[in-house]
Protein backbone atom coordinates (compact mmCIF):
# COMPACT_ATOMS: atom_id res chain seq x y z
CA UNK A 1 0.00 0.00 0.00
CA UNK A 2 1.01 3.35 -0.46
CA UNK A 3 -0.79 6.56 -0.68
CA UNK A 4 -0.21 10.22 -1.77
CA UNK A 5 -2.06 13.76 -0.26
CA UNK A 6 -2.68 16.43 -2.80
CA UNK A 7 -4.15 19.64 -2.67
CA UNK A 8 -6.90 20.72 -5.80
CA UNK A 9 -8.78 23.55 -6.05
CA UNK A 10 -8.96 24.24 -2.14
CA UNK A 11 -9.47 19.98 -1.63
CA UNK A 12 -7.63 17.49 0.18
CA UNK A 13 -6.99 14.58 -2.88
CA UNK A 14 -5.87 10.69 -1.08
CA UNK A 15 -4.27 8.72 -4.13
CA UNK A 16 -4.33 5.03 -2.58
CA UNK A 17 -2.16 2.28 -4.13
CA UNK A 18 -1.99 -1.23 -3.76
CA UNK A 19 -4.25 -3.40 -0.81
CA UNK A 20 -5.62 -1.10 2.03
CA UNK A 21 -6.47 -3.10 4.88
CA UNK A 22 -6.54 -2.82 8.73
CA UNK A 23 -2.73 -2.90 8.87
CA UNK A 24 -2.51 0.05 6.13
CA UNK A 25 -5.68 2.16 7.38
CA UNK A 26 -4.34 3.52 10.22
CA UNK A 27 -1.37 4.80 8.42
CA UNK A 28 -3.59 6.36 5.88
CA UNK A 29 -6.00 8.25 8.97
CA UNK A 30 -2.67 9.31 10.63
CA UNK A 31 -1.29 11.11 7.98
CA UNK A 32 -5.03 12.59 6.51
CA UNK A 33 -6.46 13.78 10.14
CA UNK A 34 -2.72 15.65 10.22
CA UNK A 35 -3.26 17.38 6.90
CA UNK A 36 -6.74 18.21 7.37
CA UNK A 37 -5.89 19.97 11.22
CA UNK A 38 -4.39 22.54 8.89
CA UNK A 39 -7.96 24.12 8.15
CA UNK A 40 -7.06 24.79 4.72
CA UNK A 41 -9.33 22.28 2.80
CA UNK A 42 -13.32 22.24 1.49
CA UNK A 43 -13.64 18.86 0.83
CA UNK A 44 -11.90 15.46 1.30
CA UNK A 45 -11.71 12.69 -2.48
CA UNK A 46 -10.54 9.57 -1.91
CA UNK A 47 -9.13 8.90 -5.19
CA UNK A 48 -9.48 4.40 -5.77
CA UNK A 49 -8.55 4.19 -9.16
CA UNK A 50 -5.10 2.06 -8.34
CA UNK A 51 -6.29 0.26 -5.12
CA UNK A 52 -6.46 -3.35 -5.86
CA UNK A 53 -8.05 -4.53 -2.97
CA UNK A 54 -9.89 -3.49 0.41
CA UNK A 55 -12.22 -4.92 3.05
CA UNK A 56 -14.12 -3.15 5.61
CA UNK A 57 -11.06 -1.50 6.96
CA UNK A 58 -11.28 0.72 4.28
CA UNK A 59 -14.77 1.55 5.76
CA UNK A 60 -14.01 2.50 8.70
CA UNK A 61 -11.78 4.60 7.88
CA UNK A 62 -14.22 6.70 4.91
CA UNK A 63 -17.02 6.59 7.85
CA UNK A 64 -14.11 7.77 10.46
CA UNK A 65 -13.25 10.84 8.06
CA UNK A 66 -16.53 11.67 7.38
CA UNK A 67 -17.47 13.01 10.92
CA UNK A 68 -14.46 14.85 11.14
CA UNK A 69 -14.90 16.30 7.37
CA UNK A 70 -18.58 16.95 7.98
CA UNK A 71 -18.13 19.21 11.14
CA UNK A 72 -16.74 21.24 9.55
CA UNK A 73 -19.31 21.51 6.83
CA UNK A 74 -17.41 19.77 4.28
CA UNK A 75 -18.11 16.65 1.82
CA UNK A 76 -16.42 13.38 1.60
CA UNK A 77 -16.35 11.91 -1.81
CA UNK A 78 -14.89 8.20 -2.97
CA UNK A 79 -13.85 7.98 -7.01
CA UNK A 80 -12.70 5.52 -9.30
CA UNK A 81 -13.29 2.34 -7.16
CA UNK A 82 -12.95 -1.05 -9.13
CA UNK A 83 -15.74 -3.19 -9.28
CA UNK A 84 -14.92 -5.37 -6.27
CA UNK A 85 -14.16 -2.52 -4.03
CA UNK A 86 -17.20 -1.11 -4.91
CA UNK A 87 -18.87 -4.03 -3.90
CA UNK A 88 -17.80 -3.61 -0.45
CA UNK A 89 -18.85 0.39 -0.60
CA UNK A 90 -22.36 -0.70 -1.71
CA UNK A 91 -22.52 -3.05 0.43
CA UNK A 92 -21.56 -0.93 3.66
CA UNK A 93 -24.45 2.08 3.07
CA UNK A 94 -21.99 4.39 2.84
CA UNK A 95 -23.23 6.07 -0.17
CA UNK A 96 -25.93 7.51 2.07
CA UNK A 97 -23.54 9.80 3.58
CA UNK A 98 -21.05 10.38 0.80
CA UNK A 99 -20.90 10.18 -3.32
CA UNK A 100 -19.38 8.32 -5.32
CA UNK A 101 -17.51 9.45 -8.65
CA UNK A 102 -15.58 7.99 -12.17
CA UNK A 103 -12.75 9.90 -11.59
CA UNK A 104 -11.21 12.65 -9.76
CA UNK A 105 -12.09 15.27 -12.58
CA UNK A 106 -15.43 14.53 -11.97
CA UNK A 107 -15.50 14.22 -8.10
CA UNK A 108 -14.22 17.75 -8.51
CA UNK A 109 -16.71 19.55 -10.57
CA UNK A 110 -19.41 17.97 -8.92
CA UNK A 111 -18.51 19.01 -5.57
CA UNK A 112 -17.75 22.70 -6.67
CA UNK A 113 -21.22 22.72 -8.16
CA UNK A 114 -22.93 21.50 -4.97
CA UNK B 1 -8.36 -43.27 1.58
CA UNK B 2 -8.33 -40.74 -0.33
CA UNK B 3 -6.38 -37.10 0.78
CA UNK B 4 -8.41 -33.76 -0.01
CA UNK B 5 -6.69 -31.14 -1.46
CA UNK B 6 -5.99 -29.24 1.60
CA UNK B 7 -3.42 -26.38 3.63
CA UNK B 8 -3.12 -25.61 6.57
CA UNK B 9 -1.47 -22.40 7.24
CA UNK B 10 0.06 -20.80 11.34
CA UNK B 11 0.73 -17.12 11.53
CA UNK B 12 1.21 -15.25 14.72
CA UNK B 13 -1.21 -12.16 14.78
CA UNK B 14 0.74 -9.33 13.65
CA UNK B 15 -1.54 -6.87 10.87
CA UNK B 16 1.08 -7.31 8.73
CA UNK B 17 -0.06 -10.97 7.95
CA UNK B 18 -3.52 -10.12 7.23
CA UNK B 19 -2.07 -9.66 3.70
CA UNK B 20 0.29 -12.48 3.77
CA UNK B 21 -3.26 -15.11 4.62
CA UNK B 22 -5.30 -13.54 1.83
CA UNK B 23 -2.80 -14.23 -0.89
CA UNK B 24 -1.76 -17.58 0.35
CA UNK B 25 -5.29 -18.78 0.60
CA UNK B 26 -6.00 -16.51 -2.93
CA UNK B 27 -2.79 -18.77 -4.41
CA UNK B 28 -4.40 -22.03 -3.25
CA UNK B 29 -7.75 -21.33 -5.01
CA UNK B 30 -6.06 -20.60 -7.90
CA UNK B 31 -5.96 -23.77 -8.75
CA UNK B 32 -10.06 -23.85 -8.90
CA UNK B 33 -9.44 -21.52 -11.43
CA UNK B 34 -12.21 -18.75 -10.14
CA UNK B 35 -13.54 -15.87 -11.78
CA UNK B 36 -11.57 -12.41 -10.80
CA UNK B 37 -15.07 -11.65 -8.90
CA UNK B 38 -15.12 -14.56 -7.16
CA UNK B 39 -11.45 -14.92 -6.12
CA UNK B 40 -11.84 -11.02 -4.86
CA UNK B 41 -14.75 -12.12 -2.85
CA UNK B 42 -12.72 -15.08 -1.24
CA UNK B 43 -9.67 -12.56 -0.76
CA UNK B 44 -12.07 -9.91 1.01
CA UNK B 45 -13.91 -12.42 3.26
CA UNK B 46 -10.91 -13.74 4.29
CA UNK B 47 -9.06 -10.47 5.49
CA UNK B 48 -12.51 -10.02 7.22
CA UNK B 49 -11.63 -13.32 9.51
CA UNK B 50 -8.44 -13.07 9.92
CA UNK B 51 -8.42 -9.51 11.05
CA UNK B 52 -10.99 -10.09 13.08
CA UNK B 53 -8.89 -12.64 15.05
CA UNK B 54 -6.00 -10.04 15.10
CA UNK B 55 -7.78 -7.15 16.81
CA UNK B 56 -10.87 -8.55 18.00
CA UNK B 57 -9.86 -12.05 19.63
CA UNK B 58 -6.23 -11.35 21.28
CA UNK B 59 -6.82 -7.64 21.53
CA UNK B 60 -3.61 -5.79 23.08
CA UNK B 61 -1.76 -9.44 22.58
CA UNK B 62 -0.07 -11.59 19.43
CA UNK B 63 -1.95 -14.95 19.77
CA UNK B 64 -1.73 -17.72 16.70
CA UNK B 65 -4.25 -17.53 13.59
CA UNK B 66 -4.97 -20.75 11.70
CA UNK B 67 -5.78 -20.75 8.44
CA UNK B 68 -7.50 -23.81 6.69
CA UNK B 69 -8.52 -24.47 3.56
CA UNK B 70 -9.89 -27.25 1.81
CA UNK B 71 -11.04 -28.06 -1.75
CA UNK B 72 -13.32 -30.43 -2.73
CA UNK B 73 -14.95 -30.73 -6.63
CA UNK B 74 -15.93 -27.17 -7.01
CA UNK B 75 -16.45 -25.80 -3.64
CA UNK B 76 -13.39 -24.17 -1.59
CA UNK B 77 -14.37 -24.08 2.56
CA UNK B 78 -11.67 -21.80 4.94
CA UNK B 79 -11.76 -22.14 8.41
CA UNK B 80 -9.83 -19.18 10.08
CA UNK B 81 -9.47 -20.30 13.83
CA UNK B 82 -8.40 -18.27 16.88
CA UNK B 83 -7.87 -19.02 20.37
CA UNK B 84 -8.78 -15.97 21.83
CA UNK B 85 -11.67 -14.61 23.86
CA UNK B 86 -14.11 -15.95 22.04
CA UNK B 87 -17.84 -14.10 20.99
CA UNK B 88 -20.07 -13.66 23.78
CA UNK B 89 -23.16 -13.27 21.71
CA UNK B 90 -23.11 -14.20 18.33
CA UNK B 91 -26.32 -12.89 16.86
CA UNK B 92 -25.41 -9.60 18.11
CA UNK B 93 -21.80 -9.79 16.68
CA UNK B 94 -23.07 -10.56 12.99
CA UNK B 95 -25.34 -7.95 13.21
CA UNK B 96 -24.84 -5.53 10.12
CA UNK B 97 -22.63 -2.21 11.89
CA UNK B 98 -22.23 -3.63 15.25
CA UNK B 99 -18.59 -3.53 16.88
CA UNK B 100 -17.25 -3.65 19.69
CA UNK B 101 -13.90 -1.05 18.96
CA UNK B 102 -15.49 2.12 17.37
CA UNK B 103 -12.56 3.57 18.90
CA UNK B 104 -10.39 1.88 16.57
CA UNK B 105 -12.65 2.70 13.36
CA UNK B 106 -13.96 -0.87 13.16
CA UNK B 107 -17.18 -0.03 10.64
CA UNK B 108 -19.29 -3.76 12.17
CA UNK B 109 -19.68 -5.05 8.76
CA UNK B 110 -16.86 -7.70 8.49
CA UNK B 111 -19.32 -10.56 9.05
CA UNK B 112 -21.83 -8.82 6.86
CA UNK B 113 -18.84 -8.96 4.01
CA UNK B 114 -18.47 -12.56 4.73
CA UNK B 115 -22.10 -13.44 4.71
CA UNK B 116 -22.47 -11.28 1.21
CA UNK B 117 -19.34 -12.43 -0.50
CA UNK B 118 -19.34 -16.41 0.52
CA UNK B 119 -22.14 -18.82 0.00
CA UNK B 120 -21.97 -20.05 3.86
CA UNK B 121 -20.48 -18.54 6.79
CA UNK B 122 -20.39 -20.42 10.15
CA UNK B 123 -19.20 -19.35 13.71
CA UNK B 124 -18.33 -21.40 16.17
CA UNK B 125 -17.39 -19.38 19.79
CA UNK B 126 -16.73 -19.95 23.28
CA UNK B 127 -16.04 -17.59 25.91
CA UNK B 128 -12.40 -17.51 26.69
CA UNK B 129 -11.85 -20.74 24.39
CA UNK B 130 -11.70 -18.66 20.68
CA UNK B 131 -13.53 -18.19 17.50
CA UNK B 132 -14.06 -20.36 14.22
CA UNK B 133 -15.39 -19.05 11.32
CA UNK B 134 -16.16 -22.05 8.35
CA UNK B 135 -17.15 -20.23 5.08
CA UNK B 136 -17.76 -21.87 1.97
CA UNK B 137 -17.69 -20.42 -1.23
CA UNK B 138 -18.90 -22.41 -4.77
CA UNK B 139 -16.73 -21.58 -7.88
CA UNK B 140 -18.74 -21.21 -11.39
CA UNK B 141 -17.43 -23.87 -13.60
CA UNK B 142 -17.18 -22.51 -16.86
CA UNK B 143 -13.77 -21.90 -18.35
CA UNK B 144 -12.35 -25.17 -17.20
CA UNK B 145 -9.78 -26.64 -18.37
CA UNK B 146 -8.22 -28.80 -15.84
CA UNK B 147 -4.93 -28.14 -14.33
CA UNK B 148 -4.00 -25.99 -16.95
CA UNK B 149 -4.59 -22.86 -15.51
CA UNK B 150 -3.14 -23.93 -11.86
CA UNK B 151 0.23 -22.63 -13.37
CA UNK B 152 -1.00 -19.13 -13.55
CA UNK B 153 -1.57 -19.13 -9.90
CA UNK B 154 2.27 -17.92 -8.63
CA UNK C 1 7.92 -12.98 25.59
CA UNK C 2 8.80 -11.68 21.52
CA UNK C 3 7.10 -13.52 19.70
CA UNK C 4 8.93 -14.27 16.14
CA UNK C 5 7.80 -14.04 12.45
CA UNK C 6 6.83 -16.82 11.67
CA UNK C 7 4.91 -19.04 9.26
CA UNK C 8 3.93 -22.83 9.60
CA UNK C 9 2.32 -24.62 5.97
CA UNK C 10 0.95 -28.01 5.88
CA UNK C 11 0.07 -29.21 2.96
CA UNK C 12 -0.63 -32.98 1.46
CA UNK C 13 2.58 -33.81 -1.29
CA UNK C 14 1.15 -33.74 -4.44
CA UNK C 15 3.42 -32.32 -6.83
CA UNK C 16 1.15 -29.93 -7.73
CA UNK C 17 1.38 -27.92 -4.25
CA UNK C 18 5.38 -27.95 -4.81
CA UNK C 19 4.42 -24.57 -6.93
CA UNK C 20 2.35 -23.41 -3.96
CA UNK C 21 4.36 -24.28 -1.68
CA UNK C 22 7.55 -22.16 -3.07
CA UNK C 23 4.94 -19.16 -3.73
CA UNK C 24 3.62 -19.01 -0.15
CA UNK C 25 7.40 -18.79 1.49
CA UNK C 26 8.43 -16.16 -0.97
CA UNK C 27 5.36 -14.00 -0.15
CA UNK C 28 6.71 -14.59 3.21
CA UNK C 29 10.15 -13.88 2.45
CA UNK C 30 9.13 -10.57 0.48
CA UNK C 31 8.74 -8.46 3.87
CA UNK C 32 12.76 -8.78 4.05
CA UNK C 33 12.62 -6.62 0.83
CA UNK C 34 15.20 -9.53 -0.84
CA UNK C 35 16.76 -8.70 -4.04
CA UNK C 36 15.35 -10.89 -7.44
CA UNK C 37 18.34 -12.63 -7.32
CA UNK C 38 17.91 -13.82 -3.59
CA UNK C 39 14.29 -14.42 -4.12
CA UNK C 40 14.50 -16.81 -6.47
CA UNK C 41 17.51 -18.35 -4.59
CA UNK C 42 14.87 -19.15 -1.96
CA UNK C 43 12.37 -20.11 -4.25
CA UNK C 44 14.22 -22.79 -6.03
CA UNK C 45 15.55 -24.08 -2.35
CA UNK C 46 12.22 -24.54 -1.27
CA UNK C 47 11.10 -26.37 -4.60
CA UNK C 48 14.05 -28.96 -4.34
CA UNK C 49 13.00 -29.99 -0.87
CA UNK C 50 9.25 -30.14 -1.37
CA UNK C 51 9.87 -31.81 -4.49
CA UNK C 52 12.32 -34.45 -2.34
CA UNK C 53 9.23 -34.73 0.21
CA UNK C 54 6.92 -35.38 -2.39
CA UNK C 55 8.91 -37.59 -4.72
CA UNK C 56 11.53 -39.43 -1.99
CA UNK C 57 10.08 -39.52 1.00
CA UNK C 58 6.27 -40.79 0.40
CA UNK C 59 7.35 -42.58 -3.05
CA UNK C 60 4.12 -43.54 -4.19
CA UNK C 61 1.73 -42.50 -1.55
CA UNK C 62 0.43 -38.76 -0.62
CA UNK C 63 2.07 -37.97 2.92
CA UNK C 64 2.46 -34.41 4.77
CA UNK C 65 4.70 -31.85 4.10
CA UNK C 66 5.67 -29.17 6.82
CA UNK C 67 6.85 -25.88 5.68
CA UNK C 68 8.39 -23.72 8.30
CA UNK C 69 9.71 -20.26 8.18
CA UNK C 70 10.85 -17.31 10.35
CA UNK C 71 12.77 -14.55 10.57
CA UNK C 72 15.21 -12.26 12.40
CA UNK C 73 16.73 -9.36 11.53
CA UNK C 74 17.59 -10.35 8.26
CA UNK C 75 17.49 -13.70 8.31
CA UNK C 76 15.51 -16.27 7.23
CA UNK C 77 15.39 -19.63 7.86
CA UNK C 78 13.20 -22.44 6.47
CA UNK C 79 12.30 -25.80 7.48
CA UNK C 80 10.96 -28.42 5.58
CA UNK C 81 9.40 -31.40 6.76
CA UNK C 82 8.31 -34.98 6.11
CA UNK C 83 7.73 -38.08 8.14
CA UNK C 84 8.28 -40.12 5.21
CA UNK C 85 10.97 -43.03 4.61
CA UNK C 86 14.44 -41.38 5.68
CA UNK C 87 17.32 -41.02 4.36
CA UNK C 88 19.90 -43.59 4.84
CA UNK C 89 23.31 -42.20 3.99
CA UNK C 90 22.57 -38.26 4.24
CA UNK C 91 26.25 -38.12 2.61
CA UNK C 92 25.73 -40.19 -0.22
CA UNK C 93 22.09 -38.41 -0.88
CA UNK C 94 23.77 -34.54 -0.47
CA UNK C 95 26.87 -35.63 -2.97
CA UNK C 96 26.01 -34.09 -6.32
CA UNK C 97 24.85 -36.40 -9.04
CA UNK C 98 23.71 -38.76 -6.72
CA UNK C 99 19.62 -39.95 -7.35
CA UNK C 100 18.31 -42.81 -6.22
CA UNK C 101 15.16 -42.23 -8.71
CA UNK C 102 17.29 -42.29 -12.09
CA UNK C 103 14.41 -43.28 -13.51
CA UNK C 104 12.21 -40.93 -12.32
CA UNK C 105 15.00 -38.76 -14.58
CA UNK C 106 15.82 -36.66 -11.16
CA UNK C 107 19.39 -34.83 -11.75
CA UNK C 108 20.58 -35.63 -8.14
CA UNK C 109 21.31 -31.51 -7.98
CA UNK C 110 18.52 -31.20 -5.31
CA UNK C 111 20.91 -30.77 -2.52
CA UNK C 112 23.72 -29.08 -4.40
CA UNK C 113 21.13 -26.22 -5.16
CA UNK C 114 20.11 -25.87 -2.00
CA UNK C 115 23.52 -25.47 -0.64
CA UNK C 116 24.50 -23.22 -3.18
CA UNK C 117 21.53 -21.27 -3.31
CA UNK C 118 21.78 -20.69 0.48
CA UNK C 119 23.86 -19.78 3.07
CA UNK C 120 23.60 -23.02 5.65
CA UNK C 121 21.91 -26.14 4.51
CA UNK C 122 21.15 -28.89 7.85
CA UNK C 123 19.55 -32.07 6.82
CA UNK C 124 18.51 -34.63 9.96
CA UNK C 125 16.80 -37.99 8.79
CA UNK C 126 15.77 -41.46 10.39
CA UNK C 127 15.27 -44.07 8.92
CA UNK C 128 11.62 -44.56 9.10
CA UNK C 129 11.13 -41.37 10.63
CA UNK C 130 11.43 -38.27 8.04
CA UNK C 131 13.54 -35.90 7.17
CA UNK C 132 14.12 -32.13 8.33
CA UNK C 133 15.68 -29.74 6.08
CA UNK C 134 16.95 -26.54 7.62
CA UNK C 135 18.01 -23.83 5.41
CA UNK C 136 19.56 -20.23 6.42
CA UNK C 137 19.53 -17.64 3.50
CA UNK C 138 21.10 -13.73 5.04
CA UNK C 139 19.35 -11.44 3.21
CA UNK C 140 21.61 -8.39 1.94
CA UNK C 141 20.66 -5.15 3.77
CA UNK C 142 20.92 -2.30 1.06
CA UNK C 143 17.20 -0.37 -0.18
CA UNK C 144 15.71 -0.98 3.03
CA UNK C 145 12.61 1.26 3.84
CA UNK C 146 11.21 -0.41 7.01
CA UNK C 147 7.78 -1.52 6.49
CA UNK C 148 7.12 0.17 3.20
CA UNK C 149 7.98 -3.02 0.79
CA UNK C 150 6.39 -5.14 2.32
CA UNK C 151 2.96 -3.95 0.54
CA UNK C 152 4.37 -4.92 -2.56
CA UNK C 153 4.75 -8.62 -1.82
CA UNK C 154 0.90 -9.74 -2.71
CA UNK D 1 3.68 -23.41 -17.06
CA UNK D 2 2.31 -24.07 -21.01
CA UNK D 3 4.84 -25.31 -23.92
CA UNK D 4 4.59 -25.24 -27.62
CA UNK D 5 6.39 -27.50 -30.25
CA UNK D 6 7.85 -26.31 -33.60
CA UNK D 7 9.45 -27.62 -36.51
CA UNK D 8 12.13 -25.37 -37.63
CA UNK D 9 14.32 -25.60 -40.27
CA UNK D 10 14.46 -29.86 -39.08
CA UNK D 11 15.01 -29.06 -35.85
CA UNK D 12 12.37 -29.29 -32.90
CA UNK D 13 12.38 -26.02 -30.77
CA UNK D 14 10.74 -26.54 -27.16
CA UNK D 15 9.34 -23.44 -26.10
CA UNK D 16 8.50 -23.61 -22.43
CA UNK D 17 6.88 -20.45 -20.33
CA UNK D 18 5.91 -19.75 -16.75
CA UNK D 19 7.33 -22.12 -14.09
CA UNK D 20 9.14 -25.41 -14.93
CA UNK D 21 9.20 -27.96 -12.00
CA UNK D 22 9.04 -31.81 -11.36
CA UNK D 23 4.72 -31.67 -11.82
CA UNK D 24 5.23 -29.99 -14.97
CA UNK D 25 8.47 -31.32 -16.38
CA UNK D 26 6.72 -34.97 -16.67
CA UNK D 27 4.44 -33.56 -19.24
CA UNK D 28 7.13 -31.52 -21.23
CA UNK D 29 8.75 -34.52 -21.71
CA UNK D 30 5.81 -36.65 -23.13
CA UNK D 31 5.01 -34.42 -25.79
CA UNK D 32 8.69 -33.95 -26.67
CA UNK D 33 9.66 -37.67 -26.71
CA UNK D 34 6.38 -38.78 -28.40
CA UNK D 35 7.03 -35.71 -31.12
CA UNK D 36 10.74 -36.93 -31.71
CA UNK D 37 9.71 -40.86 -32.07
CA UNK D 38 8.56 -38.92 -35.32
CA UNK D 39 12.50 -39.11 -36.50
CA UNK D 40 12.38 -36.06 -38.97
CA UNK D 41 14.52 -34.07 -36.47
CA UNK D 42 17.81 -33.00 -36.63
CA UNK D 43 18.29 -31.29 -32.97
CA UNK D 44 16.63 -30.41 -30.52
CA UNK D 45 16.24 -26.87 -28.43
CA UNK D 46 14.96 -25.66 -25.60
CA UNK D 47 13.77 -22.32 -25.25
CA UNK D 48 13.57 -20.74 -22.42
CA UNK D 49 13.46 -16.77 -22.66
CA UNK D 50 9.71 -16.48 -20.89
CA UNK D 51 10.39 -19.50 -18.47
CA UNK D 52 10.11 -17.82 -15.08
CA UNK D 53 11.27 -20.30 -12.79
CA UNK D 54 12.81 -23.71 -12.84
CA UNK D 55 14.34 -26.03 -10.25
CA UNK D 56 17.03 -29.38 -10.67
CA UNK D 57 13.82 -31.20 -12.58
CA UNK D 58 14.43 -29.01 -15.33
CA UNK D 59 17.90 -30.33 -15.69
CA UNK D 60 16.47 -34.03 -15.30
CA UNK D 61 14.14 -32.94 -18.42
CA UNK D 62 17.10 -31.75 -20.55
CA UNK D 63 19.56 -34.80 -19.30
CA UNK D 64 17.37 -37.27 -20.52
CA UNK D 65 16.22 -35.62 -23.98
CA UNK D 66 20.10 -35.86 -24.62
CA UNK D 67 20.72 -39.08 -24.02
CA UNK D 68 17.69 -39.95 -26.85
CA UNK D 69 19.10 -37.73 -29.17
CA UNK D 70 22.44 -38.21 -29.32
CA UNK D 71 21.87 -41.35 -29.54
CA UNK D 72 20.71 -40.55 -33.25
CA UNK D 73 23.95 -38.35 -33.68
CA UNK D 74 21.74 -35.32 -32.96
CA UNK D 75 22.42 -31.85 -30.29
CA UNK D 76 20.29 -30.57 -27.79
CA UNK D 77 20.70 -26.80 -27.64
CA UNK D 78 18.85 -24.43 -24.37
CA UNK D 79 18.85 -20.65 -25.44
CA UNK D 80 17.56 -17.45 -23.71
CA UNK D 81 17.30 -18.58 -19.85
CA UNK D 82 16.81 -15.44 -17.66
CA UNK D 83 19.56 -14.69 -14.96
CA UNK D 84 18.60 -17.01 -12.20
CA UNK D 85 17.97 -20.38 -14.53
CA UNK D 86 20.85 -19.88 -16.26
CA UNK D 87 22.76 -20.32 -12.64
CA UNK D 88 20.80 -23.64 -11.67
CA UNK D 89 22.02 -24.68 -15.51
CA UNK D 90 25.45 -24.00 -15.00
CA UNK D 91 26.08 -25.49 -11.73
CA UNK D 92 24.45 -28.46 -12.75
CA UNK D 93 27.36 -29.33 -15.69
CA UNK D 94 24.88 -30.00 -18.47
CA UNK D 95 26.78 -27.26 -20.56
CA UNK D 96 29.49 -30.05 -20.86
CA UNK D 97 27.18 -31.41 -22.70
CA UNK D 98 24.74 -28.67 -24.59
CA UNK D 99 24.62 -25.45 -25.49
CA UNK D 100 23.81 -22.28 -24.78
CA UNK D 101 22.42 -19.71 -26.68
CA UNK D 102 21.16 -16.22 -26.71
CA UNK D 103 18.48 -16.32 -28.78
CA UNK D 104 16.69 -18.95 -30.81
CA UNK D 105 18.43 -17.58 -33.84
CA UNK D 106 21.52 -18.00 -33.07
CA UNK D 107 20.55 -21.46 -31.35
CA UNK D 108 19.37 -22.39 -35.15
CA UNK D 109 22.48 -20.85 -37.12
CA UNK D 110 24.85 -22.05 -34.82
CA UNK D 111 23.55 -25.64 -34.98
CA UNK D 112 23.46 -25.62 -38.77
CA UNK D 113 26.96 -24.45 -39.03
CA UNK D 114 28.82 -27.50 -36.64
N1 LIG E 1 -12.44 -13.69 16.28
C1 LIG E 1 -13.15 -12.90 17.14
N2 LIG E 1 -12.91 -12.97 18.48
C2 LIG E 1 -13.61 -12.19 19.34
N3 LIG E 1 -14.58 -11.32 18.96
C3 LIG E 1 -14.86 -11.21 17.65
C4 LIG E 1 -14.18 -12.00 16.69
N4 LIG E 1 -14.68 -11.68 15.46
C5 LIG E 1 -15.63 -10.76 15.67
N5 LIG E 1 -15.76 -10.47 16.99
C6 LIG E 1 -16.75 -9.52 17.59
O1 LIG E 1 -17.79 -9.32 16.65
C7 LIG E 1 -17.92 -7.92 16.35
C8 LIG E 1 -18.38 -7.71 14.93
O2 LIG E 1 -17.41 -8.16 14.01
P1 LIG E 1 -17.38 -7.59 12.53
O3 LIG E 1 -18.73 -7.72 11.92
O4 LIG E 1 -16.27 -8.25 11.80
O5 LIG E 1 -17.10 -6.04 12.68
P2 LIG E 1 -15.79 -5.23 13.14
O6 LIG E 1 -14.57 -6.10 12.97
O7 LIG E 1 -15.78 -4.07 12.22
O8 LIG E 1 -16.01 -4.86 14.57
C9 LIG E 1 -16.56 -7.35 16.66
O9 LIG E 1 -16.62 -5.98 16.94
C10 LIG E 1 -16.13 -8.17 17.88
O10 LIG E 1 -16.72 -7.69 19.06
N1 LIG F 1 13.05 -36.03 1.94
C1 LIG F 1 13.71 -37.14 1.52
N2 LIG F 1 13.31 -38.36 1.94
C2 LIG F 1 13.96 -39.48 1.53
N3 LIG F 1 15.02 -39.45 0.68
C3 LIG F 1 15.47 -38.28 0.23
C4 LIG F 1 14.83 -37.05 0.63
N4 LIG F 1 15.49 -36.03 0.03
C5 LIG F 1 16.48 -36.59 -0.69
N5 LIG F 1 16.48 -37.93 -0.57
C6 LIG F 1 17.46 -38.87 -1.20
O1 LIG F 1 18.62 -38.14 -1.56
C7 LIG F 1 18.88 -38.28 -2.96
C8 LIG F 1 19.52 -37.03 -3.53
O2 LIG F 1 18.61 -35.95 -3.47
P1 LIG F 1 18.79 -34.70 -4.45
O3 LIG F 1 20.20 -34.21 -4.36
O4 LIG F 1 17.71 -33.74 -4.16
O5 LIG F 1 18.62 -35.32 -5.91
P2 LIG F 1 17.33 -35.87 -6.68
O6 LIG F 1 16.09 -35.35 -6.04
O7 LIG F 1 17.51 -35.35 -8.05
O8 LIG F 1 17.42 -37.39 -6.60
C9 LIG F 1 17.53 -38.65 -3.56
O9 LIG F 1 17.67 -39.32 -4.78
C10 LIG F 1 16.91 -39.51 -2.46
O10 LIG F 1 17.40 -40.82 -2.52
Amino acid sequence: MEFTLLPMQGNLVVRIFGELDQHYAEEVRKAVDKEWKREIYHNLIFSLENLEFMDSSGIGLFMGRYKTVSEKGGRVAICGPPPSIKRVIELSGLLKLMDIYRDEEEALNKLVLN
Amino acid sequence: MEIKDYMRLEIPGFSRNESFARATVAAFAARLDPTLEEMSDIKTAVSEAVTNAVIHAYEDEIGIVFIMAYIENLTITVEVVDQGKGINDVNRAMEPFYTSTPELERSGMGFTIMESFMDEVEVESDHGEGTTIRMVKHISSKNKQGEKSYGAAD
